[in-house]
């Protein structure tokens, strides 16, 4: 809550904490359409995250990173074209499904099945789609800033007029990727969003702890660039200030950074025990600003939602993960002689000896086996 | 004496230390309140406070690099890298800075900082959450580097590094942290460094290991007792310095030898052990040094159970070496 | 044929590959006006522009990380870390990222960077400008690495990496950037990867080097030509995947081997080597494969000629395996 | 120049370009004794670069590096305590000299002899000096600036008043360390000072390529710090600036990053060659702005000043430099067993049988032995 109380005047807002448009906002230009779509895509994320929970809880999936609060800074992606790139961190799963990954692919990675689109080689929520540009998750963080920052300047180089938008939790703002990657964005001028997801936690470490600057977006300074704060929950406000962004990038003006101020309102992960180091009211005072109540309040004045709506959604969605969880279940393991391919283009000859001695030994069967 | 896991003798060495030596500082991500994501470091926050066991920002490179100051000065830093693959942010600092400052400096200014981390597959963690880099570390002049394979010796071998003045790696087998139990003093007690423990005597073959391969080589042993192979058992303990002597004397007595670790094969520490004991006991070998390893991929996530070294392994390399 | 040097031959075949591949960007700090520290790039940025040769700010992970990006955008940047020694800033980049790409991404994402760094000592650079990190990346799943010995192999070596499509690290030997002349087309042509030169053959030792160390080697198998002794002299030029073949062969005719790197010993690649042939050769083993290599110090200055293998070293390990 | 063209309004100065007081100019307060003492080691960083690099050139010894023109910056430590800690870059000889480091010490590590007091273990102009708490320099630019945090940290954990000053380039502003060290010193509220000795130039890139900050001040707000730019050839600026950042940091008051503004005059080092990258005509327009004329028409204005003194000072110092030099250069190498010590505090058996190894082999003459 801090920061926001504090820092109200500078944060950019189309909706307030009910949902309805604050007088004098400037509201984004979105098809009707659009914006239902927006809200079907931010439902599949808090009714997908709650559902891979709980397999997780069972044991039928190893690990999960879930995003409730925070799924209206996803959309900053609705800026972009199909053409652009996107750099993710790890807890943007509206953004993927907006740029057309599937919930097969997504709940298939998360089983590491042989239906897994990269093949069992990473860690559920380590996503990668190339066909919508959305570049494969690292678990470093902050190591795909300067990658995006990369991807733009040749975007630039190639003379075409896309851009590269990427995220990072404000905690990654403390890496020294963060800095080389916002230098050298500001000093080559590329063609990128860089934005700071700020929920106020990384994993037990407080927002007070990463920093002594006043703002996130402050840090914009240092580097020659805009820095805009904006209410992460109101996705409206999200969307406007990224069409900004992008737009300066497309014009050949240079990177912007945003810093979406939002709340991690439940773990870091399935892993992490937040009872442990903070305070257990201070999610509630939060959960006020959720950013679904939000956007439906807006759609609700905008006579764009309805009970039916709502419930053709939910059943909609839940239906689809139900179908797909059952199919990855039946799916077996990737075999395991693809353990050794895509490390380089070609296998070369010591890997091929090392793929022949493990085909002799006895399989040994996963202790996890789906 | 109570029972303890590898975490729980990591914290009752350290809190015997911080105890002891005013200097000692803990540093790290969530090591403080939290007491790190593995609780390694659970109780110190509040039994020495915040200036004495530290939350710092996400940043690797900040950790080793204020840690390196702080040695500098006096102190005694302990900083936390929370998983091994996440090491590398600060890769310059250690092997460019810490690891060359008393020698750059004629001697002037060591740098005891002890740096525990977590390494090592086995718990479903993928590239990023099970690498074992400690190959990289060993090659790099300046550095020591300590592994231990169960609560008494994490323990004992902990203090031994907070209290020596160069810079240690201590790498923690995160795979068996809670499985691997055993009764453990709560009083202080050190473990010297350089010194290998030989966990099974044998007379046929020389099977060594460390960290998280010693249930795996032990089970091995044992199956090839079963068989009326008699393997001697070495844990290293300790991988720079490591104890040659103790390696050269066994492989006279066996003639043969496997080595076995879960990093890649490649110029993993395997190599270098089989490369020295070749050059002092080329005549006493029966058959060539085989290694169980890891093998030269990243680590992957769903074949992770086909990736890591096991046991019916290491007794197949065994039954090798006694069949060549 | 024009005589060049290596950083000659290195310019040439950037020159031909960016005039032949419009998407082949040269970035780092100071290759741009400059045509950097060593010249290397001289005259790409007036013949190419500063879009294609990019002088960047002074942060190798970010030179590193960027050049990922464009690579994942379809470009093929060659970026140059200044000295081998300030790699290590961009570690984390080159092997959490660069080298797990392609894999972690299940084939989705090829990552060609082709990173060009001078290494090695011989120039009175002291610690840090004389490093030969090789294993470290050597030991890193996902990366090839490729080091040159003459102009000619560094040019047809170097087209080749620019030419296919995995991430390579092309360490030039700056001891020998000017020394080592030789006639070089000017024209196009490509040495194969993998591939190793057996610059003299010969049937009663095998003496396996790379780089820098090639000339001392050389002058090694001369003297010991002075005594009537054969050595079959191999120059490594790609160190992953090595040339297992040659080696093999060359071993099982010469049943003896002396392996040369200045890099330290401890974990060195000369190990993997050792480790390696014994496994295949064992059976043809005269002698033990010895090591002639850097020692495991920090890299000093005003010893480094004591610190450096020469000719009379390996011509006494090429000894010692033949009275052995 | 159009830094200082641009931004001479916030640009702490007390002396103008010709070296009077600027009116209403806040000048220290420094005792006459002082203020010789400082002309006197200005002077001597001068001779010794002139008199070294002139050997560097006769091929006498291997390296090294000049900071003509950057004299005055070196005085920052002027406001340091003999108990507080110096983190050097390297270019900042007079520091050393004014903090008890001798020209022995000085000519004896340049030659890397027997007498170097790091045993010849590093190049020239890497010194090292624990009894006046200089930390030994590295090359790997930015690596000291963390290190000089966490020190200034142990020294508040320790409950002293001391603290740490470090020095680096505005091209080590860069560097991933430069942002964690500025980061963890916000967070921490480590009494440290942190100098960016903004030269202009790193090797061949201008500060223009560095950075798309208006100023390296500037970049302080990121890090809830203030951000002081100061002339950096202005010995008097330098020296107030730095006195009121220790008191700071002596407060409790946390960090304080200044940056001065100077210029380098010559090339980066003996090995560089500015003719191929930079307007030969540039340096003229700074020597205008020498911080030793400065300081000498500021010490004539106050009449601290005369030919006698100029003459003594210059004699004193080319003097000692001859006769060590003549000294240095009859010293031997450092004993070849030497190689292996300090690697750990005890010699472990592999480096023991690496010794007598190398000791059972003929020996090598250095090419280049003194
Ligand atoms: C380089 C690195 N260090 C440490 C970690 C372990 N880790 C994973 S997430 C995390 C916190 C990240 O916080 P933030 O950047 O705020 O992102 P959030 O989780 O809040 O979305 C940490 C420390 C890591 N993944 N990478
Ligand atoms: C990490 C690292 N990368 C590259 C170098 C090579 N190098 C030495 S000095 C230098 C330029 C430094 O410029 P600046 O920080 O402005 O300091 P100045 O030389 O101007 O005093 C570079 C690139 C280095 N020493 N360390
Ligand atoms: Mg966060
Ligand atoms: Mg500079």
């Amino acid at each position: 809550m801090v920061a926001v109380k504090l820092q109200q005047d500078d944060l950019r807002r189309v909706l307030d904490d009910d949902g309805h448009v604050i007088k004098g906002a400037q509201i984004p230009t979105i098809p009707d359409a659009d914006l239902v779509r927006l809200y079907d895509h931010m439902m599949l994320v808090r009714i997908m995250d709650d559902r891979m929970m709980r397999l997780q809880r069972q044991g039928r999936i190893a690990f999960y990173m879930k995003s409730v609060g925070e799924e209206a800074t996803h959309f900053a992606v609705y800026a972009l074209r199909a053409d652009d790139w996107f750099f993710p961190s790890y807890r943007e799963q509206g953004a993927w499904f907006w740029r057309g990954y599937s919930v097969e692919d997504y709940i298939h990675q998360l089983f590491g099945n042989d239906r897994d689109p990269i093949k069992g080689r990473q860690m559920p929520v380590h996503h990668s789609h190339s066909p919508s540009h959305c570049v494969s998750i690292s678990s470093p963080v902050g190591t795909q800033i300067p990658q995006a920052v990369g991807a733009a300047q040749a975007m630039r180089i190639a003379g075409t007029d896309q851009c590269a938008l990427t995220f990072f939790g404000e905690g990654t703002s403390s890496t020294g990727e963060f800095h080389v990657a916002m230098n050298f964005a500001g000093v080559m001028k590329a063609p990128v969003v860089l934005i700071c997801r700020n929920n106020g936690w990384a994993i037990s470490v407080p927002r007070e702890k990463q920093t002594a600057a006043k703002t996130f977006a402050s840090k914009a300074v240092g580097y020659g660039m805009p820095g805009v704060r904006v209410d992460g929950n109101d996705i409206l406000a999200v969307i406007q200030a990224s069409q900004e962004a992008v737009a300066r990038a497309r014009a050949g003006d240079g990177p912007t950074m945003l810093e979406l101020l939002t709340y991690r309102v439940q773990g870091h992960s399935s892993s992490d025990d937040p009872t442990a180091y903070r305070d257990p009211n201070e999610p509630e005072t939060w959960e006020l600003r959720d950013p679904v109540r939000r956007f439906r309040t807006y759609l609700q004045d905008r006579d764009l939602w309805s009970e039916k709506l709502e419930s053709d959604i939910t059943d909609k969605h839940n239906d689809e993960i139900t179908r797909v969880t059952a199919d990855a279940a039946e799916c077996g393991t990737p075999p395991v002689e693809s353990m050794f391919d895509d490390v380089f283009e070609d296998l070369p000859w010591h890997l091929a000896e090392q793929r022949d001695y493990l085909l002799a030994q006895p399989r040994t069967k996963s202790p996890h086996a789906h | 004496m109570p029972t303890m896991n590898i975490i729980q003798a990591v914290n009752s060495a350290l809190r015997i230390e911080m105890a002891r030596e005013p200097n000692l500082v803990v540093l790290g991500e969530d090591v403080g309140k939290f007491g790190g994501v593995f609780r390694a470091t659970s109780g110190l926050h509040d039994e020495f406070g915040p200036e004495r066991v530290i939350d710092t920002p996400l940043a690797e490179g900040g950790i080793i690099g204020t840690a390196i100051g702080m040695a500098l000065y006096g102190m005694r830093p302990v900083p936390e890298i929370q998983f091994a693959d996440f090491i590398f942010p600060a890769f310059d600092q250690i092997v460019n800075e810490l690891a060359k400052f008393r020698y750059r400096s004629g001697g002037e200014y060591p740098c005891p900082v002890v740096i525990r981390t977590p390494y090592g597959g086995g718990i479903r963690g993928g590239h990023y959450h099970s690498q074992s880099p400690e190959a990289l570390f060993i090659h790099t002049p300046g550095l020591k580097v300590v592994i231990p394979s169960n609560p008494v010796d994490a323990k004992g071998l902990l203090l031994s590094c907070l209290r020596q003045n160069d810079p240690v790696l201590f790498m923690e087998p995160k795979r068996i942290y809670r499985a691997s139990r055993g009764d453990v003093s709560e009083d202080d007690y050190t473990i010297p460094l350089g010194v290998a423990n030989v966990t099974r005597p044998g007379d046929q073959v020389t099977v060594i290991a460390y960290g998280a391969m010693m249930p795996i080589v032990t089970e091995a042993a044992d199956k090839a007792a079963d068989e009326g192979i008699s393997c001697e058992v070495i844990d290293l303990r300790t991988l720079l310095p490591y104890d040659i002597d103790t390696l050269t004397a066994s492989i006279q007595k066996t003639g043969r030898a496997v080595i076995v670790h879960e990093a890649p094969r490649t110029c993993g520490f395997g190599a270098e052990l089989v490369a020295t004991l070749c050059e002092r006991a080329m005549e006493y070998l029966e058959a060539p040094i085989l290694r169980v390893t890891g093998f030269d991929t990243p680590f992957p996530y769903s074949l992770e159970h086909e990736y890591m070294p096991n046991a019916d392994r290491v007794l197949t390399a065994v039954r090798k070496t006694l069949e060549w």
